[in-house]
């Protein structure tokens, strides 16, 4: 898992640039909406992925536009990086007319169905079975394209992991299970609510082909996800993929961070920071410089704001439309 | 016209959804060769084959899931669960999911799934395999419920609920299945959200729901022999109810019995019931209401014990004497 | 006396019963150093330890099996389920195994268990963490279920739901949580089964559970400016129902609203309306019974439409108006 | 999993007998069953264990008088293996007041929770999170029982099995996961179901030991579970042990068995059968001789015949007794 993967022959400099622009689109995103929470301007719950970057944009990174993904609580990252629009995204989140649930749904519940995205979730382990059956419907109607799940390290322990898996393993789909393992659900940590090393070795127990990927190196996420999709594409089946990342915000906003310690936070900021790792990369590949960096990063910084103004600028929904969307 | 039995008429509207529409598909536990707990799913895979006829693992709560999954990608799969009180195990996906998925989203998304499930007591299943929650299901927002009563009311709704873009329960009773009745060949709908008069009388309005209909109807033939004339009523869908039906029923009439299997306690019965005190019927009404259903107990396997769990036709009988008996309110 | 809110004093319910008792301990995700997803269980591993308060993995339907088997070999659980809607993934536990046991034994075994866990809107966390699924445990025969709306009724009933040998499901409100009452130290119990008139009237009865507690309290102050009396009526507990304090209020008052934020389809209050419909106390019904709850959507995120998806003060009132200005019938 | 093992040493040629009176027991209780529903003498439904009779008595076989057992749906073996008396399980079938359920509970619930039977259950993966909070118990009232928790290979796709396991494996329970593979559920087949050779396999997902044995070897059974019980009783936590068999009847009253082959059936009925292959050992072994084995046999019938006289000449419950034990 520790070995440095060569840079994915496949992108060009251009493609990786931009992948760095949507890493940034996603850290200054979930660190615009940690700004407004924390001053009450925003609803109801959040959780942020900043810190995880790496595997919204890795596992994405593959996919084409008809390939789909279910997604979690945790969505953000896995929102934009599947080409969501940020200003529907935060306008979701301010709960306006013009977010992508029209402000039925909020941070939860985003989903962009014909562009593939199928959806956050709000249930731990919800998507998963969802993901199977938009994978059977691929290898019922013929249809090229693969799904790629993304959930937690405390989702592995639910029944639906396991049931999801399974099926999609006995029906031999085109499904990537992606788990992003950040160490810890809500508070629990994986070793303390799991007796093993991998999660990806679960595997095993459907006859699958598991993945442990640093989760932090866009490139092996890049390397492993293009195993996996190839996989998929080529009727070869489902694979478990487990991403080793870390979250650097609390699971939600009221989260004192006492399941960790203050050491443990310093080392995966420091040392660990995925932008820094990838923007390493480049420099040394010399596929960038540190001007260039910046001015990216601070593109991205800029389309936040500008999707903050997008938002605050949207109309509330209408009382009206409390009762329509129920039924199609 | 020929007579088929409901487990006949539920598999032929599959069937011919399935000839007709290639997204249509049936998932569940041993529904292949062995056709199904109930039967119902028999001879299919033979014409089908398994991929549209797909046998699936014991995993109630993922194929739930696969179910929803594959509707909100452009299938229209139709989820037989074995056993009603297995939705206990699956109620995430379709409460959680299914049901709010569209909502949720913004009015975007749409999950076309029918959840097709027996329900009920009476083959000494006992606790486990004997329930009737289908008000669970009509309390959640987003989806419909169904539950006819008679093979041509099944296939026609079943038809209905293939074609419709919403997940749809759809209950089937047990000791239906082996139910005769007329029913055409081909494609025909009986639209969701219509309740159908049974029979038609003036004294006192029965509304029963699947196996109390033919119940009521029993009752109500040895009740017409006393010169009493009873209205019965099913809804066929609990949800949309076509409230109307009933609150005309019960202007008319001025009494009400409602009764179903399901425990009376917060059963559907209670919303009927309800239903009616809050409208305009009211006003009409010369006794108080009443409600018959399942007692408070899990239902036990002893077959009398079984029986009394339930009403059976004596107490809908008495129901209608004792609603009767009542001076205007 | 001192105050404490709602979620103290839940907490020290707990506490008080687990320095008593060494069977009594919690399981649930997160209720370790956490403290639990509303800080309900906040300081009590610290005093109790981590076997005591046992931090799970993220597996519903795993722990609440693991409380049925611990209660039913002499432990007395309680579960913390983080969102009431969670139910969803552990209801074959809790339905088919946790109520059902002891009858299908023959009345052997018991589950003494508590399942406690958070209901209800107005937090904005959107259709799957804002649920009211109360009707459906009322629904299954063996369980109790319990709803209070104020700090001192959540200390006594959740002793008293410890003490009883049954599953007993206790739904808190979140929105209750940080609201004060006046609580004795100490362990005192609240019986199961008994309503409380939370304020008397001879106008109209409204019966009004959890979060509608408050807001009935409020609307019938309100109403009182006009000379209205409302008597309001807290159930406290769903199941069993004190039905006879309710009756006897409505034999009085003439007339009745039922207000709770569930989905008004199918639920609890079309219970308690239909038994108001049967009972004696229809002879004196003045106006056809109100029932208000929640509309039949998902709960929404967006704050304005989240509160317009569930009763609010105002409807109340207006809910009172309508049922005073109706001729008796 | 094929070499022949040792008889148990600990077990003496009084106690292999007994166990082999049981086994009898068993096969004619499920026999006798099957006679009387054919004849529509008994109502509702029924599971068989009829040619998996050395999985209940094996796995019973080293369990005490304090040690508890979950079992499923297919439990009438389960039910003798543990010591429960023939008669009032019969009674239990024909729903007489005398039943172990007072004729509530039927055969899916057969259960005796005061001699550690915690019950039978219909739900096919249902009784493995109870089994778990069982050994809860165990570990935190420090009582020295240990739980063995029965189920099968079409249970093994629940997330109930998933989640249990891993309950179990992080709290380091002591309980024995003891899956019956029939090698079917209803109709569906194991190798259809799952993607992998072993379900005994599946621990590694969870970090316990698993085991996979020749389920209608008695003496294999007894030696693993053995393994498995000495290991929770010493605070090493959990087993899973998968015990490949095989059912000899329809999965319940009316099955056409389509989903399997005459060959099959008649594979494991004559070259399998648990019965003749204890005999077989027994008597090559000198510990017993084909009379006093075949008077064995003819007292387990005889047994069973007077259990069936018991449950006729029982009352049935009385109508009053409909509502009453829903409450405690
Ligand atoms: C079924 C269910 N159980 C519990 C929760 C509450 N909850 C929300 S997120 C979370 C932690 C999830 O952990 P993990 O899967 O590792 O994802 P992460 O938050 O670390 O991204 C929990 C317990 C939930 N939303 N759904
Ligand atoms: C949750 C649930 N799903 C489905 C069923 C219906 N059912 C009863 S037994 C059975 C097969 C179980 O297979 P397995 O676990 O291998 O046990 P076996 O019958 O082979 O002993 C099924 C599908 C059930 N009772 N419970
Ligand atoms: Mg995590
Ligand atoms: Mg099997």
């Amino acid at each position: 898992m520790n070995k440095q993967v060569e840079l994915p022959k496949a992108f060009s400099k251009e493609r990786l640039l931009e992948l760095a622009h949507q890493m940034w689109l996603i850290r200054y995103f979930d660190e615009k909406v940690d700004e407004f929470f924390a001053r009450g301007l925003i609803h109801g719950t959040t959780h942020l992925c900043v810190g995880q970057e790496a595997t919204a944009a890795g596992a994405c990174a593959v996919l084409n536009e008809q390939d789909k993904i279910t997604s979690t609580h945790r969505g953000h990252g896995h929102c934009i990086a599947k080409g969501a629009d940020v200003n529907r995204m935060m306008a979701e989140l301010f709960a306006r007319e013009t977010g992508y649930c029209k402000g039925k749904g909020g941070s939860m519940h985003i989903a962009d169905v014909d562009r593939g995205n199928l959806g956050a979730n709000g249930i731990v382990g919800g998507g998963i079975p969802i993901a199977v059956g938009s994978a059977l419907t691929a290898k019922m109607k013929n249809l090229d394209y693969v799904t790629l799940c993304f959930f937690g390290d405390g989702a592995s322990n639910e029944g639906s992991f396991h049931e999801g898996i399974n099926l999609a393993s006995v029906w031999n789909l085109p499904v990537i299970f992606f788990c992003e393992n950040n160490q810890y659900g809500m508070s629990g940590s994986v070793k303390e609510m799991t007796n093993i090393e991998n999660i990806g070795d679960r595997a095993a127990a459907y006859g699958i082909p598991g993945i442990v990927v640093e989760g932090n190196d866009l490139f092996a996420v890049i390397e492993a996800t293009q195993e996996a999709l190839e996989r998929a594409r080529n009727g070869g089946g489902p694979t478990l993929i487990e991403a080793k990342t870390y979250r650097w915000k609390g699971h939600s906003k009221s989260d004192a961070k006492k399941y960790r310690t203050k050491e443990e936070e310093r080392f995966w900021r420091t040392e660990k920071d995925p932008l820094v790792f990838m923007a390493n990369r480049l420099i040394e590949a010399g596929l960038t410089d540190e001007q260039e960096w910046e001015n990216i990063r601070l593109q991205a910084k800029e389309e936040i704001e500008a999707a903050v103004r997008y938002a605050e600028a949207s109309p509330q929904p209408s009382l009206d439309s409390l009762e329509t969307d129920v039924y199609a | 016209m020929r007579e088929i039995t409901y487990a006949e008429a539920v598999r032929e509207a599959m069937s011919e959804k399935m000839r007709e529409d290639q997204d249509v598909f049936i998932l569940g536990e041993d529904i292949g060769v062995y056709g199904g707990a109930f039967g119902v799913t028999r001879g299919m895979i033979e014409e089908f084959g398994p991929e549209r006829v797909r046998n699936t693992p014991i995993s109630e709560s993922g194929i739930a899931g696969a179910a929803v999954g594959s509707a909100l990608t452009g299938m229209r799969p139709i989820l037989e669960l074995q056993f009603s009180d297995f939705i206990t195990i699956a109620t995430d996906q379709i409460i959680n999911q299914a049901a709010k998925i569209r909502y949720m989203y913004g009015g975007k998304g749409k999950v076309p799934m029918v959840l097709r499930t027996p329900a009920g007591s009476g083959t000494g299943a006992a606790a486990q395999h004997s329930q009737s929650l289908e008000v669970w299901m009509a309390h959640i927002p987003g989806l419909k419920v169904i539950q006819p009563s008679n093979a041509y009311d099944a296939k026609g709704l079943l038809i209905s609920a293939i074609e419709d873009d919403n997940p749809v329960i759809f209950y089937e009773h047990k000791l239906l299945y082996g139910m005769k009745a007329e029913v055409p060949e081909g494609l025909y709908r009986v639209p969701i959200g219509q309740a159908d008069i049974k029979r038609e009388g003036k004294d006192v309005t029965v509304v029963a729901t699947a196996i109390m209909v033919p119940k009521a109807l029993q009752a109500a033939e040895t009740l017409a022999k006393e010169g009493i004339q009873v209205e019965v009523i099913d809804p066929r869908t609990l949800v949309p109810l076509d409230e109307q039906t009933i609150i005309s029923s019960v202007s008319k009439t001025g009494r009400l019995v409602v009764v179903h299997e399901s425990v009376k306690r917060a059963g559907y019965g209670a919303e009927i019931a309800s239903m009616i005190a809050e409208s305009e019927a009211f006003d009409y009404l010369d006794a108080p209401i009443q409600r018959l259903g399942g007692k408070a107990v899990p239902i036990p396997y002893n077959p009398e014990l079984e029986k009394h769990a339930v009403p059976q036709v004596e107490d809908i009988i008495q129901a209608v004497h004792a609603t009767l008996n009542r001076e205007g309110a």
